[in-house]
């Protein structure tokens, strides 16, 4: 397929736009079945931009992200499905393009892993934020975000484009490297899982006090025990929300009446000294 | 650094009049940008405080309060984008208060956290596999409508959603906050406990960390041996522990990087379980997620 | 079979009496192994009355109302069984009443659900049965609790007597109107199911306050976990209930003690106003 | 109504006289007709009214606490028909004391509940399969000894535990109703939050009402979508509904019209699951219980 | 095999010893990879006990006694497996000692058995224990204890120098004795599992309040649950005690405030008397 | 007897001085015999106080309080012999500082509970099966540096352990007690809470107590419908029973006396589940464990 340089840079546009969106603004102009006929459209076969999107959808139905965790990206497996389709000239229809979704796959999964690298390093982001807050700099809060967004975007659309130009060249190319360096690559996977132990950390220092150690102990038995049982392992959090709801209430409830017990029984201001 | 607020209380006291409609819509907005900056140690805390500005900016006229507020909107959050909204409003309604900074923080962790459950099933798993279920099908016939509906579909639901909930939650904290305030030391205590109750169910819910030494011979499979002391003693060591380093001083960045050289040390040795993703030449992926550098022990390969 | 109107009789005083008794009185007359054999006296074969009762009673093993969930009906299907095994003159042997415990299957279907709509329904004799209390009129209850038992024997006693006479055409019949509107007896179902609701909702009313809606919460939370592991679910009431007792022991303990600091410590009559 | 009774203590304080021995062996008589009047609102509540009315009436001589007592011992109730009798003890010695109405409330369901699980695996899924197992093969070979002994068997334990169950739990009652009355308002307390434990946690235990949608083509199970976010979600909104509506003002009554109407206007769309019970030509259940009115779905035979 | 008194003395003493040793000292020379070598050299073929040494400490992995429960006893059955191998003249090799493994297989199982019921009567060991401590008499208390450990000693020396001489008549012996007065020794078996309750129902004594029954209660209840899940049910302990840190701190808090509360508002005697 | 503990406070109160290191190293050498006097009464108890002696003569200089001292340092107790000195250490420290009674005893039995468990999965399961397989082979190939090599490791890691936990915890319980003694009575109420909460929890946990009658016609397996309604339900029902008996004035011993009739009787007749270690001709197990000597029930073969 020849790649005129007016498609290369409408590819890396929208490419650009996708990768944002797959996280922020409308997080649906990025499905594939919005995605591919777009790109479709940009090298001259919308058709099966569209058959593809479609096909491409609903192979992937059900891989959501969810707590961070990242499946093959839609994006970059989407687009180079619809690059493979129309290189291969494939029939528009649904066995038709089995064939373009194979070879994609490799794509997805850089894809995936370009999010987990990027949301592993954007890490170190956040004490420029905290620096930027520090100083009430509301500006520089909104150009961590802009930042942030143009370096996803910048990266899905060169490899978008460089995909579109070396085609499955690439595709082994970067299969070779994540084999031969593979300890890294899971090494900021590790890196990447255990981040968010950071925040928790934080998060316990800001509440923790010393009599506090066994809810935070009973809080992770209890979600020890749900997570065992698949069938409420999915509701965890809300049925844990309503226990520690029972036990918040119960204690605002009693030391309230402490407070007023020992406010109404002599000198009134004891009751601000307890 | 967000860990480093220690002040308890906003300089100025005085409960901030309502927010204007305007701010309001803002935030709304602003909230479709929640993970703009999406990190893997505060997840999506860069956004949530790009969306809470306008509603903070009118509430704290005293400019060290604005950067107080804002350095503790730094905190660890992670819930559903469609359902921030319902966190923004409750919140936003402490600010007003001049509610107790870690009340405010509480709540929003206790919130959050849940809501991001909910989210995920309604959102992620019901309505995203229908309408995808459907569309998709439509666009395999060769109909650009799939897009369109798809479009259509998505976005209604999540305006009104986001809207809604903004709106509803900011008028609901707005009228509790003040019946609190009589016993604000009280209900301080309260929502720490339930935030901290909470902190520790998010390591059983979503701490990974694994060990990953398996030897055939003899056999014996490590993360299997601490799963029968304790599941997921990984990552409630791994917090615990930097909760410590934390309360030494150290600042979140500095813990980073340590963890980035544990997880990169680790995978050298074989000793961390982690993904690499990588494919050996049939496209299959490799026996125990990547090979080390330094192999001391065999990981079975069925 | 020819029947006399004696038989006729007896058949619906018999029933009569077993409808009250499978959920009052002795809650065992009602037993296909002591109801068939008296049923097989008044229809002349004692004898197969008795075989037919053992083989019903051991096909049944193990389905009992719980929870006010209904089986199929042993007395409806215990009566139709005995009327089918004499009027087929069957053999008095296990092999031999089998076909006509087969053919009893759909009364006792039938049975079940005419036991169902009628508990569904008697909600409604409880607004009668509160404006009684109201005036303590100890004999409007007893009233009630008698016209109740009338309407489920009289039901029963219809229902056995009509099969008596008509046997297998009516079951085909009782098959036919419930197939067509299945969707009419599936929504009383529902109904039935969601009628308890309402009793929670009134206890709720009655102990509810403000700061109890954890233990609420968390009550149903604990269940739902315990509901969702097999081999306990069945005692999921009895553990709630120890883990309730200790909340509330707790609880007590907790605020008696508050009680008695707050009135040791100043003015006797402030322990009355907290 | 029941939910109408808003006086929190009796008239007449006093303690009455223990209730004579008649009374009490009239009341286990008259356990034998608990579920007289059983239904699907408050089940067990008219038997059980029936059953205390001999203690009632000795214990409150004046007219209006009469009245009152025996409007909230009209509350729903579900128990074992053979332990009610250690219920029906303990909630006449509470009557006997005048004990703050609000706990007896509380203790009676708290104690029933319980109860009605351990009375069923005794009984229902113990004593009934021994004995019918025995008496049934007796029976077979043509023996009426099979029913007389099923008989004596049955009714021998069944007396037996409703008769000492009664009188040892009316005695043990009176003994700690007195050591209580002393912190009595702590004591209500803490019997309401055993009781609405209970509650909670009957709604889980009991609660069966499920969405019936299945579509095959997309895949979707919106009953499993549901358990997703929260097992026996409905029953508990249904509930927490209904109490709303009470609160507002509505009556039972008016709530069970509600409720049928939502009952069957919801199998008409073929929206709620039910069991109609209904066999095909050739025997066989309907799939997904029964056919809906309007099928706007097509639900999957396999 | 001829067997001359002073290698059985030699036995005797190394079995004695680490008979003691399975439970008390170093716990670890009793492993039938150190056990086994020495029995061989006392028997004249140091290098097949070492095989066999070996070979039974592999088929033995993973029998520990957890929680007092006994395995099949590795000394016995090493020992005796260590004789038959030699008598026998086995290769020393895997596969060769594989019968002698065998043979030993129910001298293990009565090594089990003298351990259960040893530490079943040894129960009564305990009444002269305290009667010792309430006389502050340290000697008696180790006296008791050096007293058991010889008992042990013996009890396991005499099996095995028995076993030495009459090797398989005395298995088939034994195996007779247990199998015609199986009751008894299942009686001593289940009496010995519930010799802990008496220890517990001890403890419950000491620390048990008439507002405690719900905490006792809670945590039965609770590691019920734990229990029914597999994957859970190994750390119950350790969950529960996180549980029970929640709510001791809890208690502890609201204890210590409401001490304060009314301490602090009145006449400071008043704090003691509460 | 260890029951007969009454007196809940030592009667010299002055904190004793802190103990000798000889004390505290006798104290670890006699760690070895945690077991040397184990039984199934109070399993570790003997070994246990044998081991405390060298601290407790050094800390109790009144010779009544020894006594009184030895007397509760008798109660029940199983924990893992390696981790014992972690407990020892603590409790030390409580004795020191003549804390009262109650607390030390539960914290004790708190304390052991939960470290048994834990090292069971870290030693028993993971360092023997690990090492014995290494050495294991190593034997099987004829060589003897197996059983030196399994020597050297299992002591070098048991001995570390041992002494690094007793001075570790002695001195965190030093530090630690003084703190508390401030509000000494709710610290002993907290303490017994969380020890009663962990006696009920050893109940489930290690309770095996089970009924062996297992019909096969009528289908009756009586266990099971225990467990339907409450698994472990004998366990729970003995102990609670013994507890009223030793309340009563029953010693421990007599206890033992009734369990012992109680289990042979209960085998007699085939009652309680039991296990021989019988195997009959062709060595395979007894059905059932056991052949009753009085057979009235027929137990499934198969
Ligand atoms: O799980 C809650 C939430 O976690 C992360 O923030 C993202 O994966 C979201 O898509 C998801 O909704
Ligand atoms: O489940 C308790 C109880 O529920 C209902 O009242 C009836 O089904 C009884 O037979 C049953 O014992
Ligand atoms: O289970 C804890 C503990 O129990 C008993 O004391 C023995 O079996 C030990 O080997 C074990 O470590």
């Amino acid at each position: 397929m020849n790649v005129n340089i007016i498609q290369a840079l409408l590819v890396f546009v929208v490419t650009f736009i996708m990768a944002i969106d797959q996280f922020s603004f409308l997080e649906s102009l990025y499905q594939p079945v919005v995605l591919c006929p777009i790109i479709g459209a940009i090298l001259g076969n919308f058709e099966l931009g569209v058959v593809v999107g479609g096909a491409y959808q609903l192979m992937q139905i059900g891989s959501m992200p969810v707590g961070g965790a990242q499946p093959p990206n839609a994006i970059i497996g989407g687009i180079m499905a619809t690059v493979f389709a129309i290189s291969l000239g494939l029939e528009p229809s649904a066995e038709g393009v089995g064939a373009a979704l194979g070879l994609a796959v490799p794509f997805a999964v850089f894809g995936q892993y370009a999010v987990t690298v990027t949301f592993t390093l954007m890490s170190g982001m956040m004490a420029k934020a905290d620096e930027a807050a520090a100083k009430a700099d509301t500006k520089g809060i909104a150009h961590i975000n802009y930042l942030s967004m143009a370096i996803l975007g910048t990266l899905f659309g060169v490899i978008a484009v460089a995909g579109l130009y070396s085609g499955q060249a690439l595709g082994e190319a970067l299969r070779e490297f994540s084999l031969n360096f593979s300890w890294v690559m899971a090494g900021l996977d590790a890196a990447g899982g255990m981040m968010k132990f950071v925040g928790f950390a934080v998060l316990m220092k800001v509440m923790m006090s010393n009599d506090m150690w066994g809810y935070f102990l009973a809080g992770f038995a209890v979600t020890v025990i749900m997570s065992a049982v698949p069938s409420i392992s999915g509701s965890a959090l809300l049925l844990v929300s309503f226990i520690g709801l029972a036990i918040a209430l119960a204690d605002y409830q009693l030391n309230s009446k402490i407070k007023a017990s020992a406010g109404s029984a002599g000198n009134g201001g004891m009751s601000d000294g307890i | 650094m967000a860990s480093n607020v220690t002040q308890t209380h906003y300089n100025d006291l005085t409960p901030a009049n309502k927010v204007s409609k305007k701010a309001l819509n803002k935030m709304i907005w602003r909230s479709l940008f929640l993970q703009a900056s999406f990190n893997y140690e505060r997840m999506q805390a860069g956004g949530w405080l790009y969306g809470m500005i306008p509603g903070l900016v009118e509430v704290h006229t005293n400019k060290d309060d604005l950067a107080l507020s804002m350095q503790h909107n730094l905190d660890f959050i992670n819930t559903h984008p469609f359902l921030v909204t319902f966190v923004m409003g409750i919140v936003l309604s402490m600010e007003q208060q001049k509610t107790d900074i870690q009340t405010i923080r509480s709540v929003r962790i206790a919130a959050a956290g849940p809501l991001g459950g909910i989210g995920d099933a309604l959102f992620w798993y019901t309505l995203v596999p229908i309408t995808a279920g459907i569309c998709g099908n439509l666009a395999l016939d060769g109909s650009i409508l799939g897009a369109v509906l798809f479009l259509l579909i998505f976005n209604a639901v999540q305006f009104a959603i986001r809207i809604w909930l903004m709106n509803w939650s900011y008028n609901l904290g707005t009228k509790a906050v003040s019946t609190i305030t009589s016993n604000a030391k009280e209900f301080t205590r309260a929502a720490s406990i339930l935030g901290i109750f909470v902190v520790g169910s998010l390591i059983a819910a979503y701490g990974g960390t694994e060990v990953r030494i398996i030897i055939s011979d003899p056999a014996i499979n490590v993360q299997s041996l601490l799963n029968g002391i304790l599941p997921k003693i990984l990552p409630l060591a791994i917090t615990i522990g930097l909760y410590f380093l934390i309360k030494k001083g150290w600042t979140p960045t500095k813990c980073i990087m340590l963890l980035i050289v544990v997880g990169i040390v680790g995978t050298m040795f074989g000793v961390l379980a982690g993904n690499s993703q990588a494919q050996d030449e049939n496209g299959n992926p490799l026996p125990g997620g990547y090979t080390p550098l330094v192999e001391w022990y065999e990981y079975p390969t069925e």
